[in-house]
């Protein structure tokens, strides 16, 4: 069963490609179909089956592929197969105006499957194998539009990823070597016997997986891939960068620092403070950059970089409540990051106009779009009310409970960074409703909102957004449920 | 140590000599010059080989005279892997030589670095 | 099933007589010839494989009689067989591979000396990888030599002559070295036989003695070797080599030659002086160094490559550092890795080669990299085999690659001071990696408009497709199953104490 | 509770259908809908705080510890007073004001969501629910700020959004502090954290205490981050000046009050680092703001640092943690406001009828409008504080309860500076009227003529006018209940 619900999309995807559809619309419903079932298949995997181990193969000795329904991965899986069937939805109406639409959803479909295998990885190294997989079948969609920029962009995000993914790789071996097991076990599998003196040098290959695995997080200084891969598609740079790409990074990280050395091993040594104070850095640093970007979708890009690191921020802080509040974040941020690139992707689908200072009163000409984008808005910067307060609320509150000095100073750059949110955000609402008195409405002539296909995600997504502002206990619960052992 | 020396100095002559031989072979941009130095070499070793496998006041392990004594005669692997050698050493000069009559014809030069300086000329 | 024990010497005499009888033929002829005898010695090698597997331990073939210490022999064991099988089905796959090539490239006349020096080198290769004698290896070392720089200039132009020349120099140092040190270790011990060497060795050191003539005999072989095998700082004369000669030569002196030195060595370390004693000299810190050096420099000359195949021969260097790397981290585990990356490199390596070839082939013979732009298109065959090379290179999981580095990095974490330098240079190296063959094969999958060149199909070009594609299973095997070959390797060693 | 909903909600919803809806086809209904909102909102408003006097509710939770809950208390009742006399007479105001204006509709949209939003910060039950409605309330008033559109305006009220979300932010460590030291959240007189007085987060909590001063002291205008307010107050339309000057700085002030007095308490802050450096910004910030109006040549301008001086004085009333101190502070936030309104409402009549804006232009305008400017006047005396006018007792009562005060250096520093203010207060407002009425003798009366506003902007000002004097006048029962109230809450 787990292994269908990650072969589905690859066979979906391959069948997109060699089956002989009539027109548009028949592959538009084979291929949304196939999403949307999977979606199904997981859910009811997710509400259904928990707690077996999946054995598909073993590798070499000891080391296997298995997959098994644990809490963080029911979290990632839930959300990743919530957001795809939507997202494709979009995807078809904006892949209109760009060519090789059939290669996009090959690939784009396959990056599902991927990434369900990130979520419902069993061990380490199933997770690693997945996650380099993951890395080849994106590449494409950053390639896509083939110019030079995207081209240039791919090879940065190739580059990036598969240099973290071996940084991270000599995490796995420590957890090969010094590990009862890699599969993933709340509080690690480390075995201190094996460990004896050796345990700084331990210490120093988890900041360097960390780092590996951070560098899809777009964690400082590994971040600049991820404004450059701005320039795929908006689907991809909605979803992937957005979440799937972005979050199995954070998610890898969680699963490392949780699950595989263990809270216990890290908690309250160096390694513990770099890391953190690497996130709090990355929030701050992200969102500077973002205020001084005027392209929209690279401001969006520096934005998610910011929130990345809260959720590091969180798993960092190594307690249970941290990792709610990180995992909480993780499902927030990407409602949130999705719906104000879809609004971006929407504006650029319909007028073309990609920088910020050529927003300028569209807010009249497309006001679903941008009031969904001002909702958004709002929610990334912490309005109470939003989803993202919520986050932002149990982020400081772990970081308080923990009771280390270097989270208190994390609640400091949370608040700088969401004054920063402000900044870069409501500049563009600000513009898009309030363009001056001088502003000639004539420019604008013929722009309206876009068609249902891409106004319904959005509109589901604003709608999340404000469900979850005000009504988030039973996922709180949950998720607290999930970080102390389900 | 000293004493060892004297006493050796045909080892001690075989590593000198070898040593100029490498030299040569590693440095000389003249490609016959550099043959040459090859050939230095093995005979350094063949050199060396054959001084550790003579014994003094013994001759060669050739059957004359009915003499069929081990003491009477030196040891005969070294001089067999001298020989073995050389011949090893002649086809591997000879090949050298066939090659660098094959880039003289070429370039007109024997120097390397030269022949060199020419490819990247012709663009290869 | 005792006759198996002749396999050994029988395919080497194989190959001999091969090359003598090629030497008559038609170069048609020639090749059908060779292409027999790899058929034939794969067929022996996995015999004797199967024949030292199921009885789990090494056999000795005397030859002509005379017992040691005095005659001279072949001993074969898991290891031995395991290469030799890898050598034969390689060389078979490359020599495919690049046939088209080959047919271009060399004179019509001069096709059947191709085929005769290539039986020649396997028979070297073979002598190699069976010999249990130090002065039979030296021999073979230099027929070897003197094959590989047929193979090198046999395509006639001036670069490769000169190549074949620099080559020809590099070699004949490293050789001269091994010789003396050879005669030195002779001098010592007063055997040529790599177990009586052993053992007399084993004395020496016992005793205390000639510990300054051991150590500079030891540096000599392993220096020597190096250069030949063309480690880190002695390297200058492989990218031309490889990057220049008829795709065949590239790849079999890439994943071959290079390799049968290198195992040569591993079989001084291990049989003829001692893994301890060679563990305990300072040597092997100096291989691990110039291993890491190789690692990252080789990757960055690669780097800034703009030559397509010169950026793959460069990649060999760091290849080749990789495997020192593992010798010198002085634990069975690294060696173990080592022994692996030797297969899959490779197998990985002349994939990649003869994969550029067709990527070249439809680029109008340009090797450059602004040429190759969209290549993957136009020859989806070699397309596909160099992405998946690349990312064998890399260490994706799935391809050969990622089995050396999970078992380089699992033997580097036993060694408490190496561990360190070792991980973090692996990591780096893999990104390096990653930089130079991800920017090309993105760069051959960058559609171009209008190109004048032609497509190539599999029905332009069938064999050559079935080659690459018995490559990627090859590489697939080792990447997915490797665990046999691990055990396999592992037991081979354990042979050779 | 449903009047509470209702008066907070019905505005908002009201405000939003006006911003959604296409336009009106006359000006008349437009202004019917909004006059009707206002009107229903302020009854609602004044239903509420009578009927429901005293009772708490909790409307919803978002998370188990962070309630949505609404309260009636005293304090609410004081500022919701304020607003809906404020919010009343300048709407009655921009019914005329707005002619000259484009986009009324967006504007009375904004005007009535405003309302509603500063209800619900009267009426808000715990530190959450006001905090929601407090950044509401930033969000909601700044497009009143940049409703002329020019670029001027829009980067003023950008400077103004961003300082006050800062201020939110330092506000919001102040909370998850807060909220981590304390199980609930809830506004209760004494304050919520005696339990943590002696603990060892108290350094943190003061750490906290001291962020959210200054983070709600940016709404209020206070040093260091003061400079948002002489920017964004004059560039909005006269009336959204008025409403921005006068009630919702007062916002900042009550966010101020409900943190120190039903959050922390006085006694966790008296005598700590806290209250001595919010003393050292209160009066940097009064004199500071005096200065700079005194220096000012366009009057709305002029006005809004005078807003900047005079709003720290209630914080320095607030600071001083004495029952008298903060009785004259609460008086003060009564009188500034409807002064501040009076006199934004006299500015705007001014800029109406005659546009000018800087105040060496306005020679001989009380022969002109002479009604405006008697009233103007007359507020004027009061913000300087000449009996018998509303500024004087809360003026008086800032200085006695300072002086009554055990603060070292400031108990008696503070008066000074009160009366050095006064007197600057004097120098920037009555040169206008001086001006106004005795233009000197090369005036040219020839072309003078008469141009006094139309009623529906002389009611308002005369309205808030009187009342201003009323509270001087007839001080006692207002005094006597705001003293009770200090009181309770010290």
């Amino acid at each position: 069963m787990i292994l269908l619900v990650i072969l589905i999309p690859f066979i979906a995807a391959a069948l997109s490609v060699w089956l002989p559809f009539r027109n548009r619309k028949s592959w538009e419903i084979f291929l949304e179909s196939a999403v949307t079932l999977n979606s199904i298949l997981v859910w009811y995997l997710l509400l259904h089956h928990s707690g077996n181990t999946f054995l598909l193969a073993h590798f070499t000795g000891n080391l296997s592929v298995s997959f098994r329904v644990d809490g963080p991965g029911m979290v990632f899986s839930g959300l990743v197969s919530a957001l795809w069937p939507l997202a494709t939805l979009y995807a078809f109406e904006y892949m209109t105006k760009e060519e090789h639409e059939k290669i996009f959803f090959l690939f784009y479909t396959m990056t599902y499957g991927v990434t369900l295998g990130i979520a419902l990885a069993a061990n380490l190294l199933t997770m690693y194998f997945f996650y380099e997989l993951l890395t080849l079948v994106t590449v494409p969609l950053v390639m896509h539009t083939l110019t030079r920029e995207a081209i240039l962009a791919s090879r940065k995000y190739l580059y990036y990823s598969l240099g973290g993914a071996a940084f991270a790789f000599i995490g796995l071996i420590m957890i090969i070597v010094y590990g009862r097991s890699t599969d993933f076990v709340l509080g690690g599998v480390l075995d201190l016997a094996k460990i004896g003196d050796r345990t700084n040098v331990l210490r120093f290959i988890y900041v360097l997986a960390f780092m590996g695995f951070g560098v899809k997080a777009a964690v400082c200084p590994f971040n600049s891939w991820l404004p450059q891969a701005g320039v795929a598609p908006t689907p991809v740079t909605a979803l992937l960068h957005a979440v799937a790409v972005v979050k199995s990074g954070a998610f890898a990280i969680i699963r490392l620092t949780y699950y595989s050395f263990g809270t216990d091993f890290l908690r309250g040594t160096w390694a513990q403070t770099f890391v953190m104070l690497v996130t709090m850095f990355t929030i701050v640093y992200g969102c500077s950059r973002a205020v001084k970007e005027t392209h929209l979708k690279r401001r969006l890009a520096y934005s998610t970089i910011s929130n990345l690191s809260y959720i590091l921020f969180g798993a960092t802080l190594m307690t249970p409540l941290g990792m709610t509040a990180a995992l909480l974040h993780l499902v927030f941020h990407a409602v949130m990051k999705i719906a104000s690139f879809f609004c971006a992707g929407a504006i650029i689908h319909q007028t073309d106009r990609y920088y910020v200072h050529e927003l300028d009163g569209m807010g009249y000409k497309m006001p679903c779009v941008f009031g969904v984008f001002t909702v958004s808005a709002l929610a990334l910067m912490g309005v109470p009310g939003l989803a993202g307060f919520i986050s932002k609320w149990n982020l400081a509150s772990a970081a308080l409970e923990s009771g280390s000095t270097v989270a208190c100073f994390g609640i400091v750059c949370l608040l700088i960074s969401a004054l920063l949110t402000a900044i870069y955000m409501l500049t563009v609402v600000v513009r898009a409703f309030f363009p001056g008195r001088d502003f000639d409405y004539g420019t604008l002539s013929g722009v309206k909102d876009p068609n249902w296909m891409m106004l319904v995600p959005l509109f589901i997504f604003a709608f999340f957004i404000v469900l979850f502002g005000l009504y988030s206990q039973p996922l709180a619960d949950f998720l607290y449920a999930v970080a102390i052992g389900l | 140590m000293g004493t060892n020396l004297f006493v050796n100095y045909g080892e001690a002559v075989a590593m000198i000599l070898f040593g100029i031989g490498f030299g040569n072979l590693l440095l000389q941009p003249n490609l016959i010059k550099k043959i040459i130095g090859l050939n230095i070499m093995d005979t350094a070793i063949y050199l060396f080989l054959a001084e550790k496998g003579y014994i003094k006041g013994r001759v060669a392990p050739i059957v004359a005279n009915g003499v069929q004594s081990m003491e009477a005669y030196i040891n005969p692997i070294p001089s067999g892997l001298v020989l073995t050698g050389i011949v090893v050493s002649v086809s591997v000069s000879a090949l050298m030589l066939a090659l660098t009559i094959r880039l003289y014809r070429r370039y007109h030069t024997l120097d390397l670095d030269e022949i060199s300086k020419q490819l990247r000329k012709e663009g290869l | 099933m005792d006759f198996v024990r002749n396999f050994p010497c029988i395919s080497i005499m194989l190959c001999l007589f091969a090359g003598i009888i090629s030497s008559g033929l038609r170069g048609k002829a020639a090749m059908l010839v060779n292409a027999a005898l790899l058929v034939t010695n794969t067929v022996l090698s996995a015999c004797t494989l199967a024949y030292t597997l199921a009885a789990g331990e090494s056999f000795v073939y005397v030859m002509g009689q005379f017992p040691a210490p005095w005659g001279n022999e072949i001993r074969a064991g898991v290891l031995e067989s395991l290469m030799a099988l890898f050598f034969c089905i390689i060389m078979l796959l490359s020599l495919f591979g690049g046939r088209h090539k080959l047919i271009e490239g060399v004179e019509e006349g001069k096709l059947y000396l191709y085929y005769v020096l290539m039986d020649l080198l396997l028979s070297s290769l073979l002598a190699l990888v069976y010999t249990n004698d130090m002065f039979t290896a030296y021999v073979f070392v230099e027929i070897n030599t003197i094959s590989a720089c047929g193979l090198i200039m046999i395509r006639q132009n001036g670069r490769t002559i000169e190549a074949a020349v620099r080559y020809m120099i590099m070699s004949l140092l490293g050789s001269g070295m091994l010789l003396l040190g050879l005669c030195m270790l002779y001098d010592l011990t007063g055997h040529l036989l790599m177990s009586n060497i052993k053992e007399s060795v084993a004395q020496i050191v016992a005793e205390g003695q000639y510990t300054i003539p051991l150590i500079i005999s030891i540096v000599l072989m392993s220096v020597g070797l190096c250069i030949k095998s063309a480690l880190f700082p002695f390297h200058a004369w492989l990218p031309d080599a490889y990057g220049y000669s008829t795709v065949s030569s590239a790849a079999v002196l890439s994943s071959l030659v290079s390799k049968g030195y290198i195992f040569l060595l591993i079989k001084i370390i291990y049989r003829v002086i001692g893994f301890e004693i060679y563990r305990d000299s300072r040597i092997i810190d100096i291989l691990f160094v110039f291993g890491l050096m190789g690692m990252i420099f080789g990757s960055l000359s690669a780097i800034r490559e703009n030559d397509i195949r010169r950026m793959i021969a460069f990649s060999s260097v760091a290849q080749i550092g990789y495997i020192y790397m593992g010798f010198g981290m002085g634990t069975e585990a690294g060696m173990t890795a080592s022994v692996f990356h030797i297969l899959s490199h490779a197998a990985t390596k002349s994939l990649l080669f003869i994969a550029a070839v067709g990527l070249t082939d439809v680029s109008g013979r340009n090797r450059q990299f602004i040429e190759l732009t969209g290549a993957g298109y136009r020859n989806k065959w070699a397309g596909a085999a160099f992405t998946v090379g690349s990312l064998a290179m890399v260490g994706v999981p799935m391809f050969s690659g990622f089995i050396s580095k999970l078992l380089f990095s699992q033997a580097a974490v036993q060694n408490n001071t190496k561990m360190l330098p070792a991980l973090i240079v692996l990591g780096i190296s893999t990104i390096l990696n990653a930089i130079y063959f991800m920017k090309t094969v993105i760069r051959i999958y960058t559609p171009v408009e209008d190109t004048p060149y032609p497509s190539m199909t599999f029905r332009n070009m069938p064999l050559y497709a079935v080659v690459l594609v018995a490559f990627i299973i090859l590489n697939v095997t080792l990447g997915v199953s490797s665990q046999p070959v691990v055990d396999m390797i592992r037991q081979g060693l354990a042979m050779f104490a | 509770m449903y009047l509470i909903l209702l008066s907070i909600f019905i505005p908002i919803l009201m405000g939003l259908y006006l911003l959604v809806r296409k336009e009106y086809a006359s000006r008349g209904r437009l202004l019917a809908t909004t006059c009707a909102g206002l009107v229903l909102t302020g009854a609602l408003a004044v239903a509420s705080f009578t009927a429901a006097y005293g009772s708490s509710f909790t409307l919803f939770y978002l998370t188990k510890s962070l309630p949505i809950a609404f309260a009636v208390d005293e304090m609410s009742v004081l500022f919701s007073c304020l607003t809906v006399i404020v919010l009343l007479c300048a709407g009655l105001f921009s019914f005329e004001y707005m002619k000259h204006e484009t986009k009324e509709k967006r504007y009375y949209g904004f005007y009535l969501i405003v309302f509603g939003v500063l209800n619900a910060l009267c009426f808000a039950g715990n530190l959450v629910t006001f905090y929601l409605f407090f950044e509401m309330l930033t969000l909601t008033s700044m497009p009143l700020v940049l409703h002329n559109g020019s670029h001027e305006a829009i980067m003023a009220s950008l400077k103004y959004l961003f300082f006050s979300m800062c201020g939110a932010y330092m506000a919001l460590f102040g909370v998850f502090v807060v909220s981590h030291n304390s199980a609930v959240l809830t506004f209760s007189t004494g304050g919520i954290l005696h339990a943590a007085a002696g603990s060892p987060s108290a350094g943190l909590l003061l750490a906290a205490a001291f962020a959210m001063l200054v983070g709600f002291g940016v709404k209020a205008g206070m040093f260091p981050l003061h400079a948002w307010l002489p920017t964004a107050h004059p560039v909005a339309p006269a009336p959204a000046s008025a409403v921005l000057s006068a009630v919702i700085v007062k916002a900042g002030i009550l966010a101020v009050v409900r943190t120190v007095y039903y959050i922390f308490g006085a006694d966790f802050l008296r005598g700590t680092w806290v209250q001595t450096a919010w003393l050292i910004l209160t009066l940097i910030t009064v004199f500071m703001g005096s200065m700079l109006a005194y220096r000012e040549p366009v009057l709305k301008k002029r006005l809004a640092y005078s807003t900047v001086s005079q709003l720290s004085y209630i914080l320095f009333g607030l600071a001083v943690m004495g029952a008298e101190a903060v009785t004259g502070s609460l008086l003060h936030v009564l009188a500034h406001g409807l002064i501040k309104t009076a006199l934004f409402l006299c500015a705007g009549a001014i800029i109406f009828t005659t546009g000018r804006t800087r105040v060496d232009e306005l020679r001989g305008i009380g022969k002109e409008m002479p009604f405006t400017m008697w009233c103007y006047t007359i507020v004027s005396l009061g913000l300087i504080g000449i009996p018998p006018t509303g500024g004087f007792v809360s003026k008086w009562h800032l200085a006695i309860g300072s002086l009554q005060s055990a603060i070292p250096v400031f108990r008696w520093l503070g008066p000074v500076i009160l009366l050095v203010s006064a007197l600057l207060t004097a120098g920037y407002l009555l040169p206008l009227t001086i001006q106004g009425f005795l233009p000197g003798a090369d005036y040219d009366y020839e072309h003078l003529k008469k141009r006094e506003p139309s009623p529906l902007m002389t009611i308002p000002i005369a309205v808030l006018t009187i009342l201003s004097v009323l509270i001087g006048l007839f001080p006692a029962q207002l005094t006597d209940w705001l003293t009770r109230l200090a009181a309770r809450i010290l």
